[in-house]
């Protein structure tokens, strides 16, 4: 088994080399051949785990591939553990990240950086499965910058573009803020079990949870609180939690197959991961599950009302991805990991899906982006069509879809949970399945229907992607209707997770949620619930508002204009982090320099003394006089004094 | 005489200086091949320090002893531990690399460029190798001279005020080392280092000999405030200059606060460590803020050496409050983290200086401003650009992050605030590489020099294709440097873990 | 009784004043020579009144030596005044200020 | 031995001199080389011979007023080879000049003599006589250059010092003499550690040759004329000055110091640091504001005169050997940059400034060396020898538990640096202003050559000249 | 007697005084000389208190007779001018006196009070009849200081050359007469026959 799980990484790993450093000789058919077999191995493989773990029960496989370093009496390894959760991962990383290869090849077709990105995305896979598969703090680490470095180098993958090369360098400082929590997490850790490893961070939970620390003050913190936090100060990263969501949407400007992979489907999960992975850490402070749970659920509500006046299709896509994921860290917060889980797969399917879709659009549009200037493409390309309709009911917990399944179930969770904020997380998650309702669909119809908006050039040229696009919607369609109910009794309601996820039983919403029915008892339940019928509502709204009676939003854009100005400038945040850590930080770092380094210690204390020796050296200089006398009396003053220290010595 | 099994040390000293006398003596012409000849000799000779080293012992190993000066007690006693053995690696390897990097690039005089360095190279061996403090003092200052020409001859518009200030201020703290040693002669009567490290001395001596060494080396690594040298020269010297003041000499600092400070006022260090980590963690933020505002890529590379030298004091002085709480494992880490972090920085900011040289060979420019696009016209230059970069800002898999992990999770130990700002870093370093790469490498063509550039040639591939390989090998394989340092730093550990009075 | 005290005091006071010629003359070159004598002069009452109370020759003896050396010294002193008031028509001691600083 | 044995380096000396003399009367202008030709050979003959008395055991002559031991016969080696580098570089810029040479050369052999007496000289007598001699013949030499009206000047200007400080060291002699009743050194020692209060009227003596010493030497306050003189002495006459009188006066220091009172060095010990101090800081400073490259050398050679002085506070035999070593290096380095500077004047054209030096390195390689490496070795860089002149003068003053003397050194050297540093510069990192080739002839370029090789080859093996310091103090047998 | 050895040397010492401080204050360097001849006058007078015959004859004639006559001689031949005021005296005055007081006050304490009393030094016997000052002088400057006596000639020697280098001149307008040139010269030095064409008419 080690061989196999050592090949699943190396594989996409391999072939991200020869992509990458022998793409040219290779040519782009051969580039993208190999890193394709190289994610499909990986996907293969995957697929060969999961039934071993799953079906067949294999014992759960944690051990050291080799010792990186030994250092101060800890071992700093790199080694898999791969369990169920683990292998979830897995196959939903391989399998996106297998579509969006495939998807690639048409939607790069005309790139001249083509084997560059195949060589990416491949990294990407590489890296993405060295995070899920780790079995310690170090290698997770490793795997949480190399997808941020990937991010980073995707998001600037059009170098040239003023815009993209922002977005990236800020997608790399804010992850980095992130992680610069949780690496403080993981020295928490450490400094508490003298170890890297996951299971000796478990075995020592209650040690760590025994510990306070003074931070500030004489405040006594709880040591487990302290490094929960910091550990989902990188999971906010990651996973573009509130107030460290800015670099998200940015992302968008680079190549679509990458939102789709990366900014909705794995990396940005890669936060929850973690925090399921540390569930044992995370169940025993509830303080750290509330902030947890309070950045969750403003995530979820605001950046979702941020997506109702976005007019780019892919930011608003994306800002469903950041309420998304904020449906995601409620859970956590709430303890539901498995829920939290579930809804990562689902979301990974349905919002894959939903960026391919949308990259299908802007391909036929010839990289047209704006929603304002669609419409009616219903006609020009159906099957982009109903698989975004399937995203889009997915998305909104449509009954039946597997958006239904993960979103109830957290809803229900967050409703059930006694954890301090549980009432305001349940009031805002309830909220944002309007919203999310009414954003999706305001996107589906104003791109798929009413009247065609584009230009005549562009409409007569709009048609159906070819198949390499196509295909990966159909087949990512597919889970997104069937995987909810196929997955969601084993997953989210049995013990697939145990051993792998801990959940304290005084937080076990799940099991409070009681016995799962089936899917189609679950669907039952789900229409007694309110979120259902926010849904419909939201739905409806949209179909009026955009669809049947255009002019309203137009009339409640002036009627409320306060409130459209404070979602297009997203709370400000963007503004408020340029002025404030952008523009501050060089402003200090001037000041520092001009003012500390360059006046006080070059100017004052280096030149300062430079000079004042030359000054004296100049006046001594003047002594020297050139007069005899003047000689003769320094001479006999030099005597004096010493006949005088003579005589009173 | 000699009582040593060894040469391996006394050649990896005297042939490049020996060879750079005879580069300078036989001119011009042929000096690049002969330089490049001295050079990898240089390095073939010395690899045998790292492949027959003993990882299980912390006893002087390649010993040399023969008695010198005589009439001054001096003896010729060299050796290396774990920890110099690599840092003495780490100069003969960089030694290629900046005699291929002077190739083509140094048309002036190349014979006393090139015959300079490879003096260098042999004094810094004999720094990092040297087992009697005089002796050590004779290298230390003695590569004061080739760098003083080196950047005084072929450096920039500046470099009359560059290179005098950097030789004074280092001249300054080491003569106050210069009179440590001397009275910590006539406490001993001896000037080995290691017998001076067993050297019983009481509070106040340790006191006035800390600060003696602390001038040295602080201004040597340097640490804030006495650091303002090393933008200037930096700046100002040539290009192979830059990369072996960051790579090498600074790291003498670092050697020395291991070598002097620590072992021979234990207690003296462990009094005034909150100092000594107050201004570490300084020299982390204060200057990390400052290489935000450089518009000069050289003088930004420079800031970031030094807020990456604060982690390697950071690393050493936090020692002291893990040894009170108990954790001697935690003061290994620390200091093996120092090490790590002295030894991939040589990798990395070599690398980075060189970059920064490549673009200079071919628009003549150091500031940020001239450039935009690089990577337009240089795709390659600009993959290593990157690259070096993402070492620079201390990402995973790279050399860049190992140190800084150590430090970290070391310090994490000591206070929560120490690590908090440290990790500070993580942040700051991201911001001021990438912000450089974005302006300088990422983008439309700015301008009509950038549009005329031509990519790297295979000299210069070469050359920064080495650093990356070392750059990610020990990011990947960290415990190939490591492994060897064990038994050092524990001994170490062991010694100022034990109060001299 | 003229002790050995009064030809001291008599030398201290001779070497005062050529110590004070010295530093008062402003004028010519002549008188500082003419002081420098006056000091040897001093130094010689010194010595001929320790070697009378000590019952020494050699203070004598030295006496000689310097009486001699003052000699050899003034024929040189007076041959650089030669050469000075050649090359500048002046042995004002306020003009010997080209050399300075 | 007998007498004239142990005299037997001087009596050549002075023997041969006065033939050069009478043979300069009769030599034809064109015939002038065989002066310096003479010179030369009188002083290699001297130095064999002087070399011949190293290995030889103390002994003394004349009734104790002469005498030799390793110190005075290595110093005497020290004193004729240096002579004759500081012949050799300046035989080309007398003849330019057209200077008196066979006076010149004479005037030189004669003061070497003068060195030579102090040197050995065991008798306060003797040693004020070997002063005068050096004293009265370097005054000659400096008024040498009669058209110039800055030497004579300055020959003016050291005369009338020079006297006033030999009066007031005559005077401590004649208080020391009053006290002791003997001009003997040794019997002087006797007499005053067998513990009566007579040293209280030797101290009073003390202070007055104390200034005498000081003045010799160049040690602030009494080191006014020392820049002037430099400055308007011909080059070649401040070479002479600037070397091997240093040495000289070393060594009276020590016999009136060191053999003479040595019961009162607690005394000499604490006058002599501030003479130090005072000496590194002023000469240091000052010479940073120098433009002419003669003074500055005179205020660095008041500051080495501070750090020679070290040695002596120190009041060990470890202090004095090193400050010997001190000595010795410091002409021997002295020697190589004024040998640079009489290399680069040519007639009508004094390389004075430091803008002379401007590009030095291009114009002539080897001067350029040389000077380098004199600078360096001047500034106590390792690993030239000055560094190690400097190291064993530290090393004795930090035993001798003067750490803040110490410190004061090695801080004012760091400013000193400074100045080496910026001939460096202008030599090496300046264009030249001039862009001709400078030539030296090719004896001159050898022996730089070997000065300047030796600095640094010595600095790897200072134990040669150390070896004999320690032996001269009984450090080593 | 002993009071008039006592009044003798307070009368010389007075005039030595006297004139000593005259030498530094007369305007004309020539008065100064002559001031100085004084002072070594009454000098030689004190020494013969001291027993010194022969050192304060030698003083009278070498002094006296050689050094100052060799003052006066460069006074006069420099010819310079004396009259221009005396700046700076009377300014400096206060200044020289001053530091010339306190030296003189600590040198006489440091005579007066510590080692050199009169205890310590009792006035000698006075010396017999037939003991010769010079002779002793003699005996002792021929055996014990010969060899400073040799270098005392060097002295001298160094003295002559300086002398003579540094002021004799040569003037190329001079016109020398050179004996050995004269006689030695030849029949075709002297005689030139010159050939010369006829003059044409």
């Amino acid at each position: 088994m080690k061989f196999i799980y050592t090949l699943i990484p190396l594989a996409p790993l391999f072939a991200a080399i020869a992509a990458g450093f022998f793409g040219k000789k290779l040519g782009r058919v051969n580039s993208h051949r190999v890193t394709i077999a190289g994610v499909g191995v990986a996907f293969l493989l995957s697929c060969f785990a999961f039934t071993k773990v799953v079906m067949g029960d294999a014992p759960v496989f944690n051990e050291t591939l080799y010792t990186w370093m030994v250092s101060g009496g800890i071992s700093f390894e790199i080694g898999f553990l791969v369990d169920k959760l683990t292998v979830l991962m897995m196959l939903v990383v391989t399998f996106v990240s297998l579509m969006v290869h495939i998807y690639t090849i048409g939607y790069m077709e005309e790139d001249p950086g083509y084997q560059r990105f195949f060589s990416y995305i491949s990294l990407f896979t590489f890296s993405m499965l060295m995070l899920v598969m780790s079995n310690n703090f170090l290698q997770l680490f490793f795997g949480w910058e190399a997808v941020g470095l990937v991010s980073y180098l995707l998001i600037g993958f059009w170098f040239k573009k003023e815009t993209a090369i922002f977005a990236n360098m800020k997608a790399f400082l804010v992850n980095r803020v992130g992680d610069f929590g949780f690496l403080l997490g993981i020295a928490g850790i450490v400094y508490y079990t003298n170890s890297l490893s996951y299971a000796d961070a478990f075995a020592a939970k209650d040690v760590i949870a025994g510990e306070t620390m003074t931070i500030l003050g004489n405040v006594e913190w709880q040591a487990i609180t302290v490094i929960c936090i910091c550990l989902f100060i990188g999971a906010m990263g990651k996973s573009a939690q509130v107030p460290l969501h800015v670099w998200l949407p940015d992302s968008m400007e680079g190549p679509t197959p990458i939102s789709a992979l990366i900014h909705a489907a794995t990396m940005v999960t890669a936060g929850i991961f973690m925090v399921s992975r540390m569930s044992p850490l995370f169940e025993l402070s509830e303080a750290a599950l509330t902030f947890i749970l309070v950045i969750g659920s403003i995530t979820a509500l605001f950046m979702g009302l941020i997506g109702i006046i976005q007019n780019d299709i892919k930011r608003v896509v994306a800002y469903s991805t950041l309420s998304q994921l904020g449906y995601m860290t409620v859970a956590l917060g709430v303890s539901a990991y498995s829920a939290a889980i579930f809804h990562l797969m689902t979301h990974a399917f349905f919002k894959a899906l939903l960026f391919l879709a949308a990259g299908s659009v802007i391909i036929a549009l010839h990289h047209e982006q704006d929603i304002r200037k669609m419409g009616g493409l219903k006609k020009y390309m159906p099957i982009t069509y109903w698989t975004s309709l399937i995203g889009s009911l997915a998305l909104i917990g449509f009954p039946g879809f597997s958006g239904f399944f993960s979103k109830d179930i957290i809803i229900e969770a967050v409703h059930k949970s006694t954890i301090p904020g549980a009432g305001f997380a349940y009031v805002c998650v309830l909220l944002g399945v309007f919203i999310t309702a009414f954003y999706s669909f305001r996107m589906f119809f104003l791109v798929f229907h009413g009247e065609t908006r584009m230009d005549k050039h562009t409409a007569e040229h709009a048609h159906e992607p070819p198949g390499v696009v196509t295909w990966p919607l159909i087949l990512l369609a597919v889970p997104s209707i069937i995987i909810g109910w196929m997955t969601a009794g084993s997953v989210v309601f049995g013990d697939y997770f145990k051993g792998a996820i801990e959940v304290a039983s005084e937080h076990d919403v799940i099991a409070r949620l009681g016995e799962y029915h089936g899917g189609f008892g679950f669907i039952k339940h789900g229409f007694q619930t309110p979120a259902l019928y926010l849904a419909a509502a939201g739905v409806i709204t949209a179909w009026v508002f955009y669809l049947v009676r255009p002019d309203i939003p137009a009339m409640l854009d002036k009627k409320l204009g306060f409130f459209r100005r404070i979602l297009e400038n997203k709370y400000g945040f963007d503004d408020f982090n340029q002025a404030f850590f952008a523009n501050g930080s060089v402003g200090l770092g001037r000041t520092l320099w001009k003012v500390g380094d360059q006046n006080i210690i070059d100017g004052a204390m280096v030149n300062g003394s430079a000079k004042a020796v030359g000054l004296f050296a100049g006046f001594t200089r003047y002594l020297q006089s050139g007069y005899l006398f003047h000689y003769a009396f320094a001479m006999i003053i030099g005597l004096l004094g010493m006949l005088t220290w003579f005589l009173f010595s | 005489m000699t009582d040593s099994s060894s040469i391996i040390l006394s050649l990896t000293i005297w042939i490049p200086i020996l060879g750079g006398l005879a580069i300078i003596a036989m001119g011009n012409a042929k000096s690049r091949p002969i330089a490049l000849g001295v050079s990898i000799l240089t390095l073939l000779v010395s690899l045998p320090l790292y492949f027959g080293f003993d990882k299980t012992t912390a006893a002087m190993q390649f010993t040399e002893k023969a008695s010198w000066l005589t009439s001054f007690d001096i003896n010729y006693a060299l050796g290396v531990d774990g920890i110099s053995m690599p840092l003495v690696i780490l100069t003969t390897i960089i030694n290629v690399i900046v005699v291929i990097s002077a190739w083509e690039v140094i048309k002036d005089r190349p014979a006393m460029y090139l015959g300079c360095f490879n003096i260098m190279t042999g004094l810094m061996v004999g720094v990092f190798s040297a087992l009697d403090a005089i002796l050590f003092y004779i290298f230390f200052e003695a590569t004061l001279i080739p760098m003083f020409l080196i950047i005084g001859i072929w450096g920039g518009p500046n470099r009359v005020y560059a290179t005098i200030k950097f030789f004074l201020y280092t001249f300054l703290g080491s003569v106050f080392m210069l009179i440590a040693l001397i009275y910590l002669y006539t406490q001993g009567q001896t000037f080995s280092i290691l017998g001076m490290h067993t050297l019983e001395l009481g509070p106040k001596q340790q006191f006035w000999i800390f600060l003696a060494f602390f001038v040295a080396f602080a201004v040597k690594i340097p640490m804030w405030p006495v650091h303002t040298w090393l933008p200037d020269a930096h700046v100002e010297a040539p290009t192979a200059g830059s990369a072996v003041l960051a790579a090498i000499m600074l790291k003498m600092g670092g050697y020395g606060f291991l070598r002097f400070s620590l072992p021979i006022t234990p207690d003296a260090s462990s009094r005034l460590d909150g100092f000594m980590i107050t201004i570490s963690l300084i020299a982390i933020v204060y200057i990390g803020f400052v290489a935000l505002a450089q518009r000069d890529m050289k003088k930004l590379i420079a800031y970031s050496s030094i807020s990456h030298m604060g982690f390697v004091t950071l690393g050493i002085f936090i020692a002291f409050i893990l040894i009170g709480k108990g954790d001697t494992a935690g003061v290994a880490l620390g200091i093996e983290g120092a090490i790590m972090q002295m030894i991939s920085h040589g990798f990395i900011s070599a690398a980075m200086f060189l970059c920064v040289g490549v673009m200079y060979d071919r628009v003549h420019s150091r500031e940020i401003a001239d450039y935009g696009g690089v990577i337009n016209t240089m795709p390659y230059f600009g993959a290593f650009m990157i690259f070096f970069a993402m070492a620079n800002a201390g990402l995973p898999g790279t050399s860049g992050f190992v140190g800084e992990f150590m430090v970290i999770l070391a310090s994490f130990k000591t206070n929560f605030w120490i690590a908090f700002l440290a990790a500070l870093t993580l942040i700051l370093g991201a911001a001021y590489t990438l912000w450089m790469v974005k302006r300088v490498i990422l983008g439309e063509i700015a301008n009509d020099k950038v549009a005329a550039l031509t990519d790297i040639n295979r000299r210069e591939f070469w050359m920064l294709a080495i650093l990356a390989v070392f750059v990610l090998l020990l990011g990947v394989f960290p415990s190939l440097v490591a492994s060897v340092m064990h038994a050092s730093v524990e001994n170490l550990v062991q010694h100022i873990s034990i109060p001299k009075y | 009784m003229i002790s050995l005290s009064h030809y001291l005091v008599l030398g201290a006071l001779l070497f005062c004043l050529s110590v004070v010629g010295i530093f008062l003359n402003r004028k010519n070159v002549i008188i500082l020579l003419m002081s420098i004598e006056l000091m040897l002069l001093a130094v010689n009452l010194n010595f001929v009144a320790f070697s009378h109370f000590l019952g020494d020759g050699a203070g004598q003896i030295f006496v000689f030596f310097i009486l001699t050396v003052a000699a050899a010294e003034a024929a040189i002193g007076l041959a650089i005044l030669v050469v000075l008031f050649r090359n500048r028509q002046t042995i004002n001691v306020a003009d010997l200020d080209e050399l300075k600083g | 031995m007998d007498n004239l044995q142990i005299a037997s380096p001087e009596i050549f000396l002075l023997t041969a001199t006065c033939v050069v003399l009478v043979v300069g009367l009769f030599l034809k202008p064109e015939q002038r080389q065989l002066n310096y030709w003479m010179a030369q050979a009188t002083l290699v003959i001297t130095l064999i011979i002087a070399s011949s008395q190293i290995n030889s055991s103390p002994m003394t002559a004349f009734e104790g007023a002469y005498g030799i031991d390793t110190m005075s016969a290595s110093l005497k080696c020290w004193i004729l080879a240096i002579v004759f580098g500081g012949f050799l570089y300046s035989r080309d810029y007398l003849d330019e000049r057209k200077i008196a040479r066979s006076e010149y050369y004479v005037l030189g052999l004669f003061g070497t003599a003068g060195m030579m007496i102090m040197v050995s000289a065991t008798n306060m007598l003797s040693i004020y006589l070997g002063l005068e001699l050096l004293a009265l013949s370097l005054y000659a030499m400096v008024a040498l250059y009669r058209d110039n009206s800055p030497s004579a000047e300055a020959a003016m200007k050291y005369f009338v010092l020079g006297a006033l400080a030999s009066g007031m060291l005559l005077y401590g002699i004649s208080m020391i003499y009053g006290a002791t009743g003997s001009l003997n050194l040794a019997v002087i020692n006797d007499v005053l550690s067998s513990g009566n209060e007579r040293s209280v009227g030797a101290r009073f003596g003390l202070v007055f040759v104390i200034v005498g010493l000081a003045f010799k030497l160049g040690a602030v306050p009494f080191h006014m004329w020392v820049p002037d003189v430099y400055d308007g002495a011909p080059t070649s006459v401040t070479l002479f000055i600037s070397t091997a009188p240093k040495i000289a006066a070393f060594a009276m220091t020590v016999r009136l110091l060191v053999d003479a009172l040595p019961v009162l060095h607690a005394d000499w010990q604490q006058m002599l640091s501030i003479l130090a101090a005072l000496s590194v800081i002023v000469g240091n400073l000052v010479a940073i504001a120098q433009t002419n490259i003669k003074r500055m050398l005179a205020y660095s050679t008041i500051s080495h005169v501070g750090f020679l002085l070290m040695g002596f506070v120190a009041a060990s035999a470890e202090g004095y050997s090193s400050a010997m070593f001190y000595a010795i290096v410091y002409s021997f380095t002295t020697l190589a940059a004024f040998g640079v500077l009489l290399a680069l004047s040519r007639d009508g054209y004094e390389a004075v400034n430091l803008s002379d030096l401007a590009g030095l390195g291009k114009r002539n390689a080897l001067l350029g060396v040389v000077m380098m490496l004199a600078m360096i070795s001047l500034a106590g860089v390792p690993p030239l020898i000055g560094f190690h002149a400097k190291l064993a003068v530290l090393k004795a003053v930090v035993d001798g538990g003067y750490m803040w003397l110490a410190i004061v050194g090695v801080f004012m050297s760091v400013i000193g640096a400074f100045y080496y540093l910026r001939v460096i510069k202008l030599m090496y990192f300046d264009e030249p202003i001039v862009q001709t080739e400078v030539e030296a002839s090719s004896d001159v370029s050898a022996g730089l050559a070997v000065n300047g090789l030796a600095l640094l080859v010595l600095g790897f093996m200072p134990g040669l000249i150390m070896g004999v310091c320690q032996l001269a103090f009984g450090i080593i047998q | 007697m002993v009071n008039f050895e006592l009044f003798v040397f307070y009368v010389f010492a007075a005039i030595l005084v006297f004139s000593a401080s005259r030498v530094i204050t007369v305007r004309n360097p020539v008065f100064a000389a002559m001031f100085l001849v004084l002072t070594f006058f009454t000098c030689a007078g004190i020494w013969l208190l001291l027993e010194a015959e022969f050192l304060a004859i030698t003083l009278v004639l070498v002094y006296v007779g050689a050094v100052m006559v060799l003052f006066l001689f460069v006074v006069m031949m420099l010819d310079v001018n004396v009259e221009p005021g005396r700046e700076g005296f009377v300014s400096y005055l206060p200044v020289g006196l001053l530091v010339g007081a306190i030296m003189l006050i600590e040198m006489i304490f440091l005579i007066t009070q510590r080692y050199f009393k009169s205890e310590n030094f009792p006035p000698p016997a006075r010396a017999a009849e037939d003991v010769s000052n010079t002779k002793e002088l003699g005996r002792l400057l021929y055996s014990e200081y010969l060899f400073q006596f040799e270098i005392a000639a060097i002295i001298l020697l160094v003295a002559i050359v300086a002398a003579i280098a540094l002021t004799m001149r040569r003037r190329p307008d001079t016109k020398y007469q050179k004996p050995s040139e004269q006689i030695g010269v030849t029949k075709a030095e002297r005689l030139r026959v010159v050939q010369m064409p006829s003059e044409k008419r």
